[in-house]
C-alpha cells in the first residue's frame, strides 16, 4: 500500500497529477463548458471523480494496459477527461482530427491498432461505423452525445455516461483498483500518441511519454508564471499538439481552468464572454481576426472609422516600445492612454481579448506587421517555436524581449544550434518525442543518433542568441541569380493584407518570383458590395479585374517593402494569379493546421506555374476537388496572369515603413 | 466604449437572468441607488421637492403601472385619471375613518382598493379589444371623477369638495401634513418606487410577464397554448391599478397634501401617463422612469426659458408650452415610436460594439 | 427497450361525426378518424378542405355544432382551448403566431406557462421559489432549444429571425409543453428543401425521442408519405380517405380529387 | 307626458351632433385606420376660426403684443367670406397635418396614430389660443333661434329652432357624404383604401392624397359642428370635448359605419337625456359624462362588434 502511496505522490504522470489538482484546489473550477445557455461547471474534484469512473468503466469493457484508445471530436470536456482516463488504467491516448475524411481517420486507426474510441457525437460514431470493417482490431465505441443514437442498438456501442456507471459500479466492487492502476504508471508511460498531419506524405505517430510531457508543462508554467487563476479557451483541433499542450499538459501542471466553446460556430462569441487570461492560437486565427475587424471598421462612420485609424497609428509608433518598458514621452504615453480609452480598451473588449496576460502564435511562423498589430494595442502576444517532436517547446520569447522576426531564446530546459552544413535548426527539449510509431526509419532519420531533433526548419541565430526561423528548409531554395528565396516569408508578408487569405509563392530554381494568391472571400466580397460589384461566386469575383487590380497593388506594397531589403530585394513578386478555388485540407492542399503543401500545389496547379513563368497572360487548369463526405468532382479554368510592378533595391536609409 | 464586458461569463442561469446581467449596468444602477438614497436627501429644497423630484417619483409609479397594462399586456387605458382618484380618496378615507393606522399600510390598502377597482372596469377586456377598450376606460374615468364629485361620503362632507390629508409620520419623522420636510416626503416616496419598481420588474420576468406579454403580441395563439385570457387580463389591471393608485394615493397624501377631483385627476392626467409610457417607451421598465422624468421636466424647462429668459407673459406661454408639448410629442413618435427606452438601448449596443458598427 | 414493432398502439384520439358549420357553411361535415398514441397522423387536402377548421377544433378553438371527440379514452367536455392545452395537446400554426416582442427563449418559456404555479406574492419577490422555478423550467427549456439547434439566437427577438428559424421556434414552445398530443400545422409551408429536411428530422425526432404524438396538415406530399404513419384525405369538408400512406397513395378517390389535382 | 316627448325630441337633437362629431371620427377611422382622437379639438379650432373671423380679431394678438407688434389690424369678416376662408384653412390644416405628421408615420403601429393624434390636438389646442385667445365667443351664423312656437303652443313642447337648424343642416351634410362616397371616383377610391390600400392606388389616387381630401373633408365635417356647437354656447375650450362625447357613439355604431355613427348617436342622444331625467335625480345629477359610455359599453358587452358590424370569425 505504501508503495501505492509513494508512487501517487510522485507525479509524473497526469493520472496522478490529476488526484493531486483534486487535493489541492478541488474546489476550483477546472473546466467548463458553454452548454444550455450558460457556462456548466466542474471542480478538479469533480473531474478526477469522473475520470475515475471512466477509467473503471474503460477497464471493464476490456480495455487493457498498453491498449490504443482513440479520442474524436470538438472540445469537449469529457474528451479531455477521457486522456486521463485512458492513460490511468496504462492505455494510450491517440487524438484524431475529427474534421478528418474517412481515409484518414481510417489510416490512423488502423496504423495505431486502436481497440477503442471515444467519439463526440452519432457524426463520428457514424464514421467510424463506416470505416470498422477494414480496421479489425476496432472493437469497442463510446460516445458522448446521445442525440439521434436512439436507434443504435449495436452491443459495442457504449454512451459515456453508462460506462461511467458501469464504471462507478466496478469501482464499488473494487476499490483497490484505480489507485492501483494509477500508481502502476511511471513518467516512462507514453502520454499520447500525436499523428502529424506533415506537410507530406502519411502521417506520423509521434510517441510522447507522461514524463517529458510534464517536464514541459512545468518548465513552460513556470517561464511564464502561469496559476491555477488563469482561462483558457480551448477551440484548437485536439489532435494538434499546440492544443495538447495547452489545453492538457498546462492545464495540469498550473491547475488553471479549461474553458470549451458552445460549437465551432460560436467561438468568437465564446471567447468574448470567456475573455481568456492566457490565449493560444495559430498565426491564421490572428490574420483572420485581423482582417475582420477591418471589414467591420469600415462600415463605420467616417468619424470613428479616422479615430480608430489615427489612434492605430498612434499604436505603432508608442504601444509597442510601451509594452517593451521603454522610454515613452509624455504626449505619447497621454495620447495613448486616450486611444486605451477610446480604441484599444472597447476594441480588445469586442474581441474578447481584454483579460489576456500572455498569448501565444505558434504552428506557423506570423507576419511581422500581424504581430506588431497585435503588440501595439498592449496585448503580450508572443511566438512559441516548436513542433509535435519536441512537444511544442523549443523557444519562447522573454517579456521585454520580443521581436517580430524571431521566435527568441531557446526555452528553459532546451538546446538550439544550427546545423553549419545545411542550415537546419537542431534541437533537444525535455520535450521530446520517443520515435515514431511503427517507424523506425523515420525516427532513425528525425532523431539523429546524437540525440538533436533535425526540426527540417532552417533557422539562424542572431547575435542576442534568438533563432529566426526563415522556413522549411527544404523550401528554402535560390533563384537562379542566387538569391535567396524563402518562400513562407514572402507568403507572411502578402496574408498581412486583410484581402489575401492565403498565397503560395514559387521560385526556387527559376528566374524570377511568382505567386498564387487566395482572395479573402469576406473581405474582398465585402469590399466588391461597397463598390458594386455582382459576383456569384468565389471563381467569378476572383477573376474580377478590379479585384486584380487590388491584389496588384497589395502586392507591388510588399515588393516596395523588398526592395530596402537588401537580401530580398531580388524576391520581388513579378507575376501572379488569383486562384479559382479556396486551397482546401480535404483536397490535400493544406494541413489540417493550414499549412500549405508545397509539393501537393506544384502537382495540383503545375499547368498554372507553367503558365506564370511563360509569356502568356493566362492559363488554363483542372483540378480534381473533395467535397466532405468522400465524393470528388472536376473543375476547369482559365486563369488570367498579371504583372507586378518591382523596384529598384534601395539602401534601408528610409525606415521600412509598415504597410496599412 | 465603457462596457467591459469580456469574461464577465455566467456559470447559472440566475445569474444570466438578473435584472441587470451586465457588470456596468450592475454598477451603474447602485450608484444611483447610492446617490438616490444618500446624496439627494441632503441637497433637496422645496421647490426641488414638490416641483421635480416628487412628480418624478409619483408620476413614475403611475407610468410603471400604466407600462403594465397597456406595454406589457397590450391593453390601451385612458382612465389612469381616475385609478389615481381611487388611490387617493381610498388613502383619504383610510387615514381618516382609522387614524391609528400606519401611513404605509394606508398607502398599501389604497393601492389594493384601486385594484379592485381598476378589475371592476376590466372586465370589459376580456369581451372587446383595442381602441373600443380604450374608449371603455374612458367610462372609469369620467364615472370615478363624477362619483368624488358628486357623492360626499367620500370627501366627508366637507363645505369645499376638497379633501386635506392629514399629518402622519414615520419613526417620528412627518411625511405628509404641512410639516413635512422635502427629505422626509423625499425618502418616502423613493422607498415606495423603489421596492414597487423591483417587485414590477420580478413580475415582468417571470411567469406573469410572460402571460401578459403573450397576450399583448398574439392573444390567439396565447390563449391556444393556454394562457388564460380573463384571469391574464384582470390580472394585469389588478397591477396597474395598484401601482397606479398607489401613485394615486402619494400624490394626494405626500405630494399635494390636498385634491378635488376634477382638476387633479381629470382626463388630461390620464393623457399625460400615457405620454410619458409612450415617449418613454412601451414595455419597458425603464422607459417608464424616462417618459416621467421627460414630461415632468419639458413644461419646467419651457416655462423657465420663456418666462424666465424671454419675459414672455405666462398665460401666453402656457399656450405656447402646450403647442411645443404637442409638437414634441409628435416628433418624437416620428423620430423613435418606441420611445426614450429604444434609444437609450440603441446607445448602449452602441457603445457595447464600439468601435464597431455591428 | 423493447423494439418498437408492435403493432398494438392505444388510440389516443377519436374525433367522432364532426360538423362544423359557420353561418350557412359547412367547413367540416361528418368526419371521424382516430390518433393513436405514438403515431404520426397526417391530415392532407387540397386547400378549403377543412384541415385548418379540424386542428382548431382539435384544440377546442372552434366549438363543433355536431359530433364528439375522445381523448385517453374520455369524451371531452366543452373545455375553452386553454384548459385543452393544459391536457396535453399543443399545437404550431400555419402563418407563425410567434409572440414577436419576445425573445426566442421567452417565447419557448410561455410554453412552460401551464406548468409554472408560483402566485403572484412569491414571483414579487423572486428570490426563493419563484426563481427555482424559472431556473427549473429553463433547464427544461434550454433541453429544448439545444434539441432545435437554435443555441444562437437565444436571446434574438423573434420578430428578427428569418421564417425557417421562427417556424422552429414555434416548435420549441409547442414541445415545451411536453403535450401528449402535437398538432403541426403546415410545419414546413414556405420552406427550401433543406429546411424541410431539417424540420423533418426535427419531427421524426420529436416523436422518437420526446414521445409526443403528432398530427399534421402538409402539403408536401413527398413529405407526408415520408414521415407519416396514416394519413387521413379531406376533401370539401368530407373525409374521403383514411389509412397508411401506401393505401392512401394508390386509392383512386383520393388520386381523382387530391393527387391528380397535385400532379397538373 | 309631454315632458318625456321634450326630452326625447332634445335628445335626439343633442345626438345629431354627436352623430356630426363622430362622423369626423369615421371618415379618418375608414380610411386610414387613425383613431383620430384630434376630432374635437378640429371642431374648436374650426369654431373658433369662424367665430374670429367674423369677430375682426387679429391672429397671434397677443403674441404679436409682445412682441411689440401691431395687433389690431384684422378688419371684421363678413359671414360669406369667413366660412370660406375658414374652409380653406381646414384644408390647408390637412395638408400640413400630411405633409408633418402622417408622411412619417405610415405603416406605424396604430397606437402610434392614436398618440400623434393626441399630440395634434395639443398643438391645435395651444395653435387655436395663441391665435385667438383663450376668452369665449360668440358665433352668430344666422341660424334660427328660441323656441319653436307652433310647438310650443300646440303640444306645449319646447325644441329650440336651433337645434332644428342643427338636425337639418346635418342630415344633408351626412346625406351629401353619402352621395360624394357613392357617386365620385375619390369617393369610392376611399371606399376603396378601407379595404384594401393596394386596390385603391389602383383607382390611381395617392396615399398621400386621400389623406388629404379625408382630413379635409373631417376638418369640413368638424367645422359644420363646431359651428352648430358654438351658435348654441359659444366657442371656447369646452367644445373640444364634445369630441368625448362622440367616443361611445363609436363604440356603439362601430368605427367604420356613418349609420352606426348616426344611429349610434341619436341613441346616445335620447339614452344620456332620459338618464338624466330619471336616474340623474337619485344619484346626484350630472351623469351625463359617463352615462353614455356606460350605456355603449353594456351594449358591447352583449355584441361587441358593435350595432353594424359583422360577427368576426377568429382565424389562426
Amino acid at each position: 500500500m505504501s508503495n501505492v502511496q509513494d508512487s501517487l505522490r510522485r507525479q509524473d504522470t497526469f493520472a496522478k497529477l490529476l488526484l493531486h489538482n483534486a487535493g489541492t484546489f478541488g474546489s476550483r473550477p477546472a473546466y467548463r463548458e458553454k452548454e444550455f445557455g450558460i457556462w456548466q461547471c466542474w471542480t478538479w474534484a469533480e473531474v478526477a471523480d469522473n475520470v475515475r469512473n471512466l477509467a473503471c468503466g474503460l477497464a471493464d469493457i476490456g480495455i487493457r494496459r498498453g491498449d490504443k484508445v482513440a479520442i474524436v471530436g470538438s472540445n469537449r470536456p469529457h474528451l479531455y477527461w477521457s486522456f486521463t482516463a485512458i492513460q490511468a488504467i496504462g492505455a494510450v491516448p491517440v487524438p484524431i482530427y475529427q474534421d478528418g475524411i474517412a481515409e484518414e481517420v481510417r489510416f490512423v486507426l488502423d496504423h495505431a491498432e486502436v481497440v477503442c474510441a471515444i467519439v463526440e457525437d452519432q457524426e463520428q460514431t457514424d464514421k467510424l461505423l463506416d470505416v470498422r470493417e477494414s480496421v479489425p482490431s476496432l472493437r469497442q465505441i463510446v460516445y458522448e452525445d446521445d442525440r439521434g443514437m436512439r436507434h443504435y442498438e449495436q452491443e459495442f456501442l457504449h454512451k459515456f455516461r453508462d460506462l461511467q456507471e458501469r464504471g462507478r459500479a466496478h469501482d464499488k466492487a473494487h476499490p483497490d483498483f484505480y489507485p492501483g492502476e494509477v500508481a502502476k504508471g511511471s513518467g516512462d508511460d507514453i502520454a499520447v500518441i500525436a499523428y502529424t498531419s506533415g506537410t507530406t506524405g502519411r502521417p506520423k505517430g509521434v510517441v510522447l511519454k507522461c514524463g517529458s510531457l510534464i517536464e514541459v508543462g512545468r518548465a513552460s508554467v513556470g517561464f511564464e508564471g502561469l496559476t491555477e487563476r488563469e482561462d483558457i479557451l480551448s477551440y484548437l483541433p485536439m489532435a494538434w499538439v499546440g492544443d495538447h499542450l495547452f489545453s492538457f499538459v498546462q492545464a495540469y501542471t498550473a491547475g488553471y481552468t479549461v474553458n470549451c466553446p458552445e460549437s465551432a460556430d460560436t467561438v468568437m462569441t465564446d471567447l468574448k464572454e470567456i475573455g481568456p487570461t492566457y490565449f493560444f492560437a495559430p498565426p491564421s486565427i490572428f490574420e483572420n481576426i485581423l482582417t475582420h475587424m477591418m471589414i467591420r471598421i469600415e462600415d463605420a462612420s467616417a468619424i470613428k472609422r479616422r479615430l480608430f485609424h489615427y489612434y492605430m497609428d498612434v499604436a505603432k509608433k508608442v504601444g509597442t516600445p510601451l509594452l517593451e518598458g521603454l522610454p515613452v514621452g509624455l504626449f505619447d504615453r497621454l495620447n495613448y492612454g486616450l486611444g486605451k480609452l477610446l480604441i484599444y480598451g472597447p476594441l480588445k473588449n469586442t474581441l474578447g481579448f481584454s483579460r489576456i496576460r500572455v498569448a501565444y502564435t505558434a504552428g506557423a511562423p506570423m507576419g511581422p506587421e500581424t504581430f506588431r498589430f497585435y503588440r501595439s494595442l498592449g496585448i503580450n502576444l508572443k511566438q512559441l517555436y516548436g513542433q509535435t517532436e519536441s512537444a511544442a517547446y523549443v523557444c519562447i520569447q522573454k517579456d521585454g524581449d520580443v521581436r517580430p522576426d524571431t521566435v527568441g531564446p531557446a526555452a528553459p530546459g532546451c538546446e538550439v544550434r544550427i546545423d553549419e552544413a545545411s542550415g537546419e535548426v537542431l534541437v533537444k527539449s525535455p520535450g521530446l518525442f520517443a520515435g515514431y510509431f511503427k517507424n523506425d526509419e523515420a525516427t532513425a532519420e528525425t532523431l539523429g543518433a546524437d540525440g538533436w531533433l533535425h526540426t527540417g526548419d532552417a533557422g539562424i541565430m542572431t547575435d542576442e542568441g534568438h533563432l529566426k526561423v526563415i522556413d522549411r528548409a527544404k523550401d528554402v531554395g535560390k533563384l537562379n541569380d542566387g538569391t535567396l528565396f524563402a518562400p513562407q516569408y514572402l507568403e507572411n508578408k502578402l496574408k498581412f493584407y486583410p484581402f489575401i487569405r492565403e498565397a503560395v509563392c514559387h521560385g526556387s530554381g527559376r528566374d524570377m518570383v511568382t505567386a498564387f494568391i487566395n482572395i479573402d472571400m469576406e473581405a474582398v466580397g465585402n469590399w466588391a458590395e461597397r463598390n458594386d460589384l455582382n459576383y456569384a461566386s468565389y471563381a467569378e469575383l476572383a477573376a474580377k479585374p478590379e479585384i486584380y487590380a487590388l491584389i496588384r497593388s497589395n502586392i507591388e506594397e510588399v515588393n516596395r517593402g523588398l526592395a530596402i531589403d537588401s537580401e530580398l530585394a531580388g524576391s520581388q513578386i513579378h507575376r501572379f494569379l488569383l486562384l479559382h478555388k479556396e486551397l482546401d485540407a480535404d483536397d490535400g492542399e493544406l494541413t489540417r493546421t493550414r499549412k500549405v503543401r508545397r509539393r501537393v500545389i506544384a502537382e495540383r496547379y503545375g499547368s498554372l506555374i507553367e503558365g506564370l513563368y511563360s509569356d502568356a497572360d493566362h492559363a488554363a487548369i483542372e483540378v480534381r476537388i473533395t467535397y466532405e463526405d468522400g465524393r470528388e468532382t472536376m473543375m476547369n479554368a482559365d486563369l488570367r496572369i498579371e504583372e507586378a510592378e518591382t523596384f529598384p533595391p534601395q539602401s534601408a536609409a528610409e525606415p521600412l515603413r509598415m504597410a496599412s | 466604449m465603457l462596457y467591459r464586458e469580456t469574461g464577465d461569463f455566467k456559470v447559472s442561469y440566475r445569474d444570466d437572468q438578473q435584472t441587470f446581467p451586465i457588470i456596468q449596468d450592475r454598477w451603474l444602477f447602485w450608484g444611483m441607488l447610492a446617490v438616490a438614497f444618500l446624496v439627494i436627501p441632503f441637497i433637496i429644497d422645496d421647490y426641488w421637492e414638490k416641483s421635480i423630484v416628487l412628480p418624478f417619483l409619483v408620476f413614475s409609479l403611475a407610468a410603471i403601472g400604466l407600462n403594465i397594462l397597456t406595454g406589457y399586456c397590450g391593453l390601451l387605458s385612458l382612465g389612469t385619471g381616475g385609478f389615481m382618484a381611487v388611490g387617493a380618496y381610498a388613502s383619504y378615507k383610510l387615514m381618516t375613518a382609522f387614524p391609528e393606522l400606519n401611513i404605509v399600510i394606508v398607502i398599501l390598502l389604497s393601492g389594493g382598493v384601486t385594484a379592485a377597482v381598476g378589475m371592476f372596469f376590466g372586465l370589459p377586456s376580456l369581451r372587446i379589444k383595442g381602441f373600443y377598450l380604450a374608449v371603455a376606460t374612458l367610462a372609469a374615468q369620467f364615472f370615478l371623477v363624477w362619483l368624488f364629485n358628486k357623492v360626499p361620503w367620500f370627501y366627508n362632507y366637507s363645505a369645499t369638495g376638497q379633501i386635506t390629508a392629514p399629518e402622519r409620520s414615520i419613526f417620528g419623522f412627518a411625511v405628509t401634513g404641512p410639516e413635512a420636510t422635502p427629505a422626509a416626503t423625499y425618502l418616502f416616496c423613493l422607498a415606495f418606487v423603489t421596492v414597487l419598481a423591483l417587485v414590477a420588474k420580478n413580475l415582468i420576468r417571470g411567469r406573469i410577464g410572460r402571460s401578459w406579454m403573450s397576450i399583448r403580441d398574439m392573444d390567439i395563439a396565447a390563449e391556444i397554448i393556454g394562457v388564460p385570457p380573463m384571469r391574464t387580463k384582470l390580472s394585469a389591471f389588478a397591477v396597474s391599478s395598484f401601482y397606479i393608485g398607489i401613485a394615486g394615493a402619494l400624490y394626494f397624501t405626500v405630494w399635494f397634501g390636498a385634491a378635488e377631483p376634477t382638476e387633479a385627476f381629470g382626463i388630461n392626467q390620464s393623457f399625460l401617463v400615457l405620454f410619458m409610457v409612450i415617449i418613454g417607451g412601451l414595455g419597458s421598465m425603464l422607459g417608464s422612469f424616462l417618459g416621467a422624468a421627460f414630461m415632468v421636466l419639458l413644461p419646467i424647462v419651457l416655462k423657465n426659458i420663456m418666462v424666465g429668459g424671454f419675459d414672455v407673459l405666462p398665460v401666453l406661454a402656457k399656450h405656447v408650452e402646450i403647442t411645443l408639448v404637442g409638437s414634441l410629442i409628435i416628433f418624437f413618435l416620428i423620430v423613435e415610436p418606441h420611445g426614450l427606452a429604444r434609444l437609450w438601448s440603441i446607445a448602449k449596443e452602441k457603445m457595447r460594439l464600439w468601435p464597431f458598427p455591428h | 427497450m423493447e423494439p418498437e414493432t408492435v403493432p398494438q398502439r392505444d388510440v389516443l384520439m377519436e374525433v367522432r361525426n364532426i360538423t362544423l358549420r359557420f353561418g350557412g357553411v359547412t367547413a367540416i361535415e361528418d368526419i371521424s378518424f382516430d390518433i393513436l398514441e405514438g403515431e404520426v397522423r397526417a391530415i392532407i387536402g387540397p386547400n378549403g378542405a377543412g384541415k385548418s377548421s379540424m386542428l382548431n377544433v382539435i384544440n377546442g378553438f372552434y366549438h363543433p355544432q355536431e359530433g364528439e371527440i375522445w381523448f385517453r379514452g374520455e369524451k371531452r367536455k366543452a373545455m375553452k382551448p386553454h384548459e385543452i392545452a393544459r391536457h396535453g395537446i399543443a399545437r404550431t400554426f400555419q402563418n407563425i403566431a410567434l409572440f414577436r416582442g419576445m425573445t426566442t427563449l421567452d417565447n419557448i418559456m410561455t410554453g412552460r406557462l401551464t406548468k409554472m404555479h408560483r402566485n403572484m406574492f412569491w414571483q414579487a419577490i423572486w428570490r426563493g421559489p419563484a426563481e427555482r422555478e424559472e431556473v427549473e423550467h429553463r433547464e427544461v427549456v434550454e433541453r429544448i432549444i439545444d434539441f432545435l439547434e437554435i443555441q444562437h439566437i437565444r436571446k434574438t427577438p423573434v420578430g428578427r429571425l428569418p421564417y425557417g428559424l421562427q417556424k422552429r421556434v414555434e416548435l420549441g414552445r409547442a414541445l415545451a409543453a411536453e403535450p401528449k398530443l402535437l398538432l403541426l400545422d403546415e410545419p414546413m409551408a414556405g420552406m427550401n428543401i433543406e429546411e424541410k429536411e431539417d424540420m423533418c428530422r426535427f419531427i421524426l425526432d420529436v416523436n422518437d425521442e420526446f414521445g409526443a404524438t403528432i398530427a399534421l396538415i402538409e402539403h408536401d406530399m413527398g413529405v407526408v408519405m415520408d414521415i407519416s404513419d396514416r394519413v387521413v384525405v379531406l376533401d370539401y369538408g368530407r373525409k374521403i380517405g383514411d389509412g397508411t400512406p401506401d393505401v392512401v397513395r394508390n386509392d383512386q378517390t383520393v388520386i381523382d380529387a387530391y393527387l391528380g389535382v397535385a400532379h397538373e | 307626458m309631454s315632458y318625456l316627448i321634450e326630452t326625447i325630441l332634445s335628445g335626439l337633437l343633442a345626438g345629431v351632433m354627436y352623430s356630426l362629431v363622430a362622423l369626423g371620427f369615421v371618415l379618418i377611422f375608414k380610411a386610414s385606420q387613425i383613431f383620430n382622437f384630434a376630432q374635437g379639438v378640429l371642431c374648436l379650432f374650426a369654431a373658433l376660426t369662424l367665430a374670429s373671423l367674423m369677430l375682426g380679431n387679429t391672429p397671434f394678438s397677443e403674441l404679436l403684443h409682445t412682441l411689440g407688434l401691431p395687433n389690431d389690424w384684422m378688419p371684421v369678416v363678413p359671414i360669406w367670406i369667413a366660412v370660406p376662408i375658414t374652409i380653406l384653412v381646414m384644408i390647408g390644416l390637412a395638408f400640413v397635418i400630411e405633409r408633418f405628421v402622417l408622411r412619417y408615420l405610415v405603416n406605424q403601429e396604430p397606437i402610434i396614430l392614436f398618440m400623434a393624434t393626441i399630440g395634434l390636438a395639443y398643438v391645435l389646442e395651444g395653435m387655436g389660443d395663441l391665435m385667438w385667445g383663450s376668452d369665449v365667443k360668440p358665433l352668430s351664423v344666422g341660424l334660427p333661434e328660441g323656441a319653436l312656437d307652433w310647438m310650443f303652443d300646440r303640444f306645449d313642447i319646447y325644441v329650440d329652432k336651433l337645434e332644428i337648424a342643427a338636425a337639418v343642416v346635418a342630415t344633408v351634410l351626412v346625406i351629401a357624404l353619402s352621395l360624394f362616397s357613392q357617386y365620385t371616383r375619390i369617393g369610392r377610391a376611399l371606399r376603396a383604401v378601407a379595404d384594401d390600400h393596394q386596390a385603391a392606388l389602383s383607382v390611381g389616387i395617392s396615399l398621400r392624397t386621400i389623406w388629404i381630401i379625408v382630413w379635409s373633408i373631417a376638418g369640413f365635417v368638424a367645422l359644420v359642428a363646431g359651428t352648430m356647437w358654438g351658435a348654441k354656447s359659444g366657442v371656447q375650450f369646452s367644445l373640444s370635448l364634445i369630441a368625448l362625447k362622440a367616443l361611445p357613439v363609436l363604440i356603439l355604431g362601430g368605427f367604420t359605419s356613418i349609420p352606426g355613427a348616426i344611429l349610434g348617436g341619436l341613441i346616445i342622444g335620447v339614452g344620456e337625456k332620459l338618464a338624466e331625467l330619471y336616474a340623474g335625480p337619485y344619484i346626484g345629477g350630472a351623469i351625463e359624462n359617463w352615462f353614455a359610455y356606460v350605456l355603449a359599453l353594456a351594449f358591447l358587452l352583449v355584441r361587441p362588434q358593435g350595432l353594424f358590424g359583422e360577427r368576426i370569425i377568429e382565424r389562426v
